[in-house]
């Protein structure tokens, strides 16, 4: 699974993009932030307030429960602020 | 057309090429963005730097390129972003719309750049000179885009 | 800036100067009117003639340019308006209008040129292969116009 | 007096600019327009049909009933249209 990270969320981890192999406990975004907060540390912080974090999935924007599968790319940004 | 860059654009020349050959199209508007000297804060803005998702940055702007040809009877659309470190004044954006009338360019130049600030991947990193900030979303962004009804509120 | 003249003009250069030097300019919308093959009729177009007033031409976009000003926030307006013969596909107009904010800049430039096509003494004639008329007035012209309030009915 | 003529009613009048001198009767553009139009030929047929004819004095726009002034510029023409 590939994931980004956008912004101040790229800040925040000191990550732009990465491959990972969550445990199969991971089925859903949700259940994936909290497995990258459990890193500790800018991971923990960057997800601290998901009010601010949007979710995009394939290049399609999500909602938090939108399942995964291992072949997904999956990124995380704020709000954006383009034009 | 749709064009995501990190060098400046002639306006002149685009909107040239854009109606260029088409003796149907009336009417052309353009909007143009600029880095303002005091952005969304109280600090001057020495620079700015325009992050962007590539892949979906593409599909978000055909897209909203592709909603605003299916609602106005347009003849040509442009969008052109800029990305990369931007100083005061610089040109960001580029978006137009040609048609045989004008209410319809008007209309549909407005939305695309209203649902292109709301739609499309770019965040934007201020410097000041006491340091630097990340922009935040505006609300009355949220509004313009959601004033065109159906999935008007970004994401 | 208001300007009227036989001959072409840039509209990069034209935009780009409107905004030179002033940081405060977020936005920049335009509107290019364009000649179209087909105007108001049925016939091709084979050329235009632009006649105007000069000495009222100068007074009525001075006053638009002055209403739009009063109006909204801005921070340059531009109308460059042609006269004499011009052929499809050729520029007959660019307004402009330059704000921090792109809605002022829009409804703005929307105003120019919809105040413009009412309160302007220009009179086109179009030459077909079938001979020449005289553009007739359109109503949905008064209507967009009047839709500003106070005084947009034309003339 | 100046009077001017622009567009078709140049073209019907086959005057763009003339110098007039009216007699006292001709106090306001009405009876400006009578007047011309009692040359016949082309003037009469220019103003056959007032609603499509506009009139500007000194370069404002008036009212038909406006009076007028010995160094008056008058101007007709049909409804604007350009842009």
């Amino acid at each position: 699974m590939k994931v980004l990270y956008f912004a101040w969320l790229r800040e925040k981890t000191g990550v732009g993009e990465e491959e990972v192999q969550p445990p199969a406990a991971v089925t859903d975004v949700r259940t994936l932030i909290d497995w990258i907060s459990g890193r500790g540390g800018g991971f923990a912080e960057a997800f601290s307030d998901l009010s601010v974090v949007r979710v995009a999935v394939n290049q399609e924007h999500v909602a938090i429960d939108h399942a995964l599968a291992p072949e997904d790319e999956v990124a995380f940004f704020p709000p954006v602020t383009g034009g | 057309m749709i064009r995501v860059q990190r060098q400046d654009f002639d306006v002149g020349a685009e909107l040239a090429r854009l109606s260029q050959g088409n003796h149907a199209i009336g009417g052309v508007c353009s909007f143009v963005g600029l880095v303002r000297d005091f952005g969304g804060g109280d600090r001057p803005v020495v620079e700015m730097t325009l992050e962007h998702y590539p892949r979906l940055t593409e599909k978000a702007l055909a897209e909203i390129e592709a909603e605003a040809r299916s609602r106005w009877p347009l003849e040509e659309t442009l969008i052109i972003h800029r990305y990369g470190e931007l100083r005061p004044g610089e040109r960001i954006v580029l978006v137009a719309a040609a048609s045989a009338h004008r209410q319809a360019a008007f209309e549909a130049c407005r939305f695309l750049i209203d649902w292109l600030k709301v739609k499309a991947p770019f965040w934007k990193q201020e410097r000041t000179p006491e340091g630097s900030r990340w922009v935040e979303a505006r609300t009355t962004d949220d509004e313009s885009a959601a004033g065109w009804g159906k999935d008007g509120e970004g994401s």
